[in-house]
């Protein structure tokens, strides 16, 4: 691990002042695509992901179409200037490519694909600004656009990271603590199945760390869901209000 | 990779594009407005803190996030002393049902090198303060994002790059034992003469009746689309990118984009300074 | 702009002796590519281009067929060895995929594409040589070679550069006048029809300028239209002769 | 080239599938284990004598070759005292009926991620000691060649990465006037932390079972699918790569990994020395 | 030529010992990659070919298929680990692509492809150590590997290398003579049907070392095809216990 | 990318075939050729005048054009004190209606290398000479553009980059602050050994009857293809590319196509000087 040009934790404090299970601010929006049939806006901190959803559409091309049910595509993307430093090559990179690997695999369990077969479900996540957890940032954006677009959904997946710094277990890394930390866990969780749907690690965790971050994450997840849940009952009000007028 | 060009399958129903016409034979829009009338524009810069300058534009539903990076390279062969600009267009797969996932087609790639035709030649951006000791120069990459298309892009993305160029910090070139770097500590602002700003401004021609800002399904039902870009009272760029013109069009589809000018001008008025 | 290392002007000529309004020497050949359903070669000065039409033909692949009129396919290419310097990559640039399809879109008007439902004609232009005004040559040379397929045509495309030179309006710019002309503006032009279907620009123009430069495009079309008509008069004459005897 | 996650086609039939969930209900596999049991697993060094170090790994009829090439090139950005390992993979169209030809896929490109995680953090490779003078720094290209797949490609890859990684001889740093340059004729160990390999184990979940090393068909079955990477009693690399767990589920997959690390490290013994 | 660092031939033998018409040592083994419906692995000396054949399978994409015959896949690769020095990127070279080619044309006469219409039958061949006469080697392995998979064929088709050194004509270049000596004479043979089906050549030769050659590579392949054909027993053996018991 | 190889769809009708079939065994061609017979050979050189080289070959109905473009780059690893020589082959979708458009596929591949192997070391062009002081060397970019497929390309394409080399004229290296250039107004003939020009020539095989300069319909027809490239007396380069061969038709193959030399060889003479 490098060092950090300035101290993780101090005084039980965090580099940007948080309290080690503190969330940054976050911040939702659903419904901000107008042609799509569903998207949001997450930010955790400077972390930014726009998340839109079309479908169920026709699955095309037909051969590869499931008799039985739906398939979902998703698709994890950084824009060229969301990056900190040098501007990131558009070209999707292994990485990315990874990631949309592990957020299909996050949220399908939450969809009910069988509803939907022979079509196709298509999920698009792109980074507009990237300050570390911005997988699991899209993953709640991605929910949270399904959700706006009526598919159905046995719950949400909620996104959140936890990390290992100076040996605590702090919630929601930021970029300096992705960078410096010693370790990162990025973990999906349904919060009314109780289920994981998404957990990758690096750094180096003993089984007790291991545990005790798992159990933070559930905290930070429910207490994100909360968030998930007013963002979208403002849009059901919203559009209420549009169709039955105030 | 292969420039043939293919062709999108973007439909409008037979009797949606017959009631936008005929409703434009009385010089209606389906959406109320006039022919001349542009929709609502709004101009935001600075809302990608990671770039080194941003803007986002709406126009109407459109909508457009532009953001430069700001890199070291080397200059043109052909323009040793100055900077250098690459503006590149991405319509994400958000942004509409027909969109594909895929490198930029040739729709992004017109639209990211009209903006450019438009900024490169006028005097906008001065390229020779952009050169950087030793054979380098700086490069500014635009990258202009469309997230939602409700049509006519191409005026909206030149809003957004000319408003994040606006935005722009320079970081600083720093010399250290391994070469040249640049120091995002220290930053000033990227230098752009305001007077000279290009603006683009398109014109759709609809069963001969000519109208500016176009909405996407618009856009489905048009006989003929030309966009004029002015920096003062200059054309500095233009594209005919659908249907004929005669010539009397031509001149009267210029003095409408002259007067589409002014209302993107002041949507840029406070961004510009 | 950059300093030409020679006057383009003087005395009224330009540094290859043309008046202003002059076309370099314009040489036409129709089904020059045997094989093609139609072809031409078209050459404006050095610049050289030569165009192949295949079709109407089976639109493949299918769901690209539209039921009620034919597609064009366009591909402006260059080749590597057509410029001065050095060897161009092969890999279309940005620039010929963008060209590729103002070229389509300039094609399009004049072609009757009713006339060809689920069908494709695809339309294949090189550069064999560039001095400047490549595309207009390949409009000239495309409309011949969809003329010599037979395609039903509501007229000709006729292509012709117009630029700014010292300030003055010059016809058919060659490589030189491109690179330290003061604008650059091609069009393409039906002449019967009297409409434009190819419009571009580079440089600073007044509106004066601009359409005293539209004002001598036209002119300048109409000369070159005279040499495409011929070239296909010679051309059926020769198929004639093929048939019939002499 | 796109990023977008394509659905592959891999079938089991019903019957089997039920089949194979019947048994399990009874603690029995289709192929005669039961749950915690490992495959037959051999390790082979040195078998690609063309390679700077190699290995072979049957994990039943599971076989993988893992080639590694030494090479000369910059060292990352964040890094500039540090080697550079860059683990690849390929599924050959060998290996099953459902593998076409191609660059690597996201299947592919996840295996290689995930062996590389493991082994990079971990201290095994000291990555410090392969930089090279002058601003350079030794590259380990690791390719992780899958010949055959009977299922559980990721623990089997990751033992093959390892055992190569001991295989490994460095070439000679050789200066001559044209610059910097490897010679393979003169060679020396890389020197890597035996106590530290990291040992990657999988647990399969099929209908609340969970097991060791799942096979081909045992995967197309998965209820949900872990894998820990363990170096030492750390836990240095995870990655959920199907359905989903609950807590329980999650710790009791973690100690079943600890058990069956076992397995794999004694498979590793002689190799390692 | 480039000088080689050790003599070629000395005192009648190569520089690894071999007489002229000698082969390295020949290994086979047939049925070695256990998910494909037939496969081989062949080394001459260090130079190893593995090849696994699927089908005959339904032709897809669809448009490929023939009605009145099969058609054949055949891909040429090096693992990226196989080569002397540099790691050889994994992107298929141009090398590799013309290589592909004529491997399956050297396959077609042999493989009865009447017997399969619409079918498609693929061919992998994958090179995981590399010392001089690759091609040849894939050859013979893919051979085994169709007859393996039980593809009807009319003859093996047995590769084997000749070359020029210190202008004599040798058998099985390997790498070293394949780099420094003055002729590459690659060849395809069915020993049964006695025709050539792969000749590729690089050097310069005269008429008479040229058929001197092609007498040496006849040689050379009805030797290989004996330990081919006892390979093939040795699998056929192996099955028949398998199913029947000992 | 992929190196898979694929099937083209060209067919030839079995009427037709069989009728190429019958009027050859009275050693007839339907176009009135006996089998030995070449077709009208043209050869001019100096056409394209933006290239460093040039010349366009028609044989019969197919048309070649090959330009050389000469730039600087490095050397290859093996061979420090040479020029680099880089044949490409692109059939234009001009060409015939089954050419797709993309990058160049396997059989322009092999017809690129076919022309390469011939010139490469034949000692035509001494790549001694093109050493460039500097650690760099002249690269001599070949492109062969095939305009229109009537059969035999390779033949028609070795002719026209033989010509094409031998018209090629040398920019001088030029020197300045910031590094090697080449001057294009300074040039001078790239030598030549034109004794030892080497010449390619095709052997077809239809229904047992061997024949030089096959057509494209004839091309569809061929049970067997071979082209053996001779330079002086020497075989330099050789490959089958359809069907089989008896050791007795090789042979046969192989001294008509020495004839067949003699044909093309007349053809360069005014070229070569």
């Amino acid at each position: 691990m490098k060092k950090s040009p300035v101290p993780l934790l101090q005084n039980g404090l965090r580099a940007d002042g948080r309290a080690p299970d503190q969330m940054r601010e976050v911040n939702m929006a659903v419904g901000v695509v107008s042609n799509a049939d569903g998207s949001a806006v997450v930010s955790y901190g400077l972390t930014t992901a726009v998340a839109a959803v079309y479908g169920p559409r026709e699955a095309h091309p037909r051969h590869l179409a499931l008799p039985d049910r739906g398939i979902m595509r998703v698709r994890y993307h950084m824009a060229p200037f969301s990056t900190k430093d040098e501007r990131k090559s558009p070209t999707p990179s292994r990485r990315e490519i990874e990631i949309s690997k592990v957020l299909r695999e996050a949220l399908e369990p939450a969809v009910v694909l069988e509803q939907y077969p022979r079509s196709r479900i298509d999920v698009f996540i792109e980074i507009l600004q990237a300050d570390g957890s911005t997988r699991v940032a899209s993953l709640t954006a991605a929910s949270l656009a399904l959700a706006d677009a009526g598919i159905y959904m046995r719950d949400l997946v909620i996104g959140v990271s936890v990390g290992l710094v100076d040996n605590t277990v702090v919630l929601d890394l930021n970029g300096l603590e992705d960078q410096y930390g010693e370790g990162d866990l990025p973990v999906g969780y349904m919060p009314n199945l109780k289920r994981f749907t998404l957990l990758q690690l690096d750094g180096a965790w003993t089984r007790d760390k291991f545990l005790e971050a798992i159990g933070l994450a559930v905290k930070g997840a429910e207490y994100v869901y909360q968030k998930a849940r007013d963002a979208l009952k403002n849009r059901y009000m919203s559009i209420a209000e549009e169709i039955y007028g105030r | 990779m292969a420039s043939i060009s293919p062709y999108g399958k973007r439909f409008i129903s037979y009797l949606r594009r017959e009631q936008i016409k005929r409703l434009l034979s009385t010089r209606y829009r389906v959406d109320g407005r006039g022919p001349e009338q542009v929709r609502d524009v709004e101009v935001k810069v600075g809302v990608v803190k990671t770039a080194d300058g941003s803007a986002e534009v709406r126009l109407g539903r459109t909508h457009v996030v532009a953001g430069v990076k700001v890199g070291l390279g080397q200059p043109f062969p052909d323009a040793p002393d100055e900077g250098v600009l690459v503006v590149s267009a991405e319509v994400l797969p958000h942004a509409s049902p027909y969109t594909e996932v895929g490198p930029p087609d040739e729709s992004a790639i017109e639209l990211a090198r009209v903006v450019d035709r438009g900024i490169r030649h006028c005097g906008y951006v001065d390229f020779k303060k952009l050169a950087v000791e030793g054979g380098k120069a700086y490069v500014l990459w635009v990258d202009l994002y469309v997230i939602n298309d409700d049509g006519n892009l191409v005026d909206a993305a030149n809003l957004a790059a000319v408003a994040a160029l606006r935005n722009t910090q320079l970081p600083a070139v720093v010399k250290d034992e391994t070469g040249i770097k640049l120091g995002r500590n220290n930053k000033s602002p990227l230098q752009v003469e305001v007077a000279k700003v290009p603006v683009a401004v398109s014109v759709g021609k609809i069963g001969g009746v000519l109208l500016l800002d176009p909405t996407f399904e618009e856009e489905l039902s048009l006989d003929g689309r030309i966009t004029f870009t002015f920096s003062e009272d200059r054309i500095v760029a233009l594209q005919k990118s659908a249907g004929h013109f005669t010539q009397a069009e031509l001149e009267t589809a210029l003095d409408l984009a002259w007067r589409g000018r002014e209302r993107f001008a002041s949507a840029l008025k406070d961004v510009l300074g």
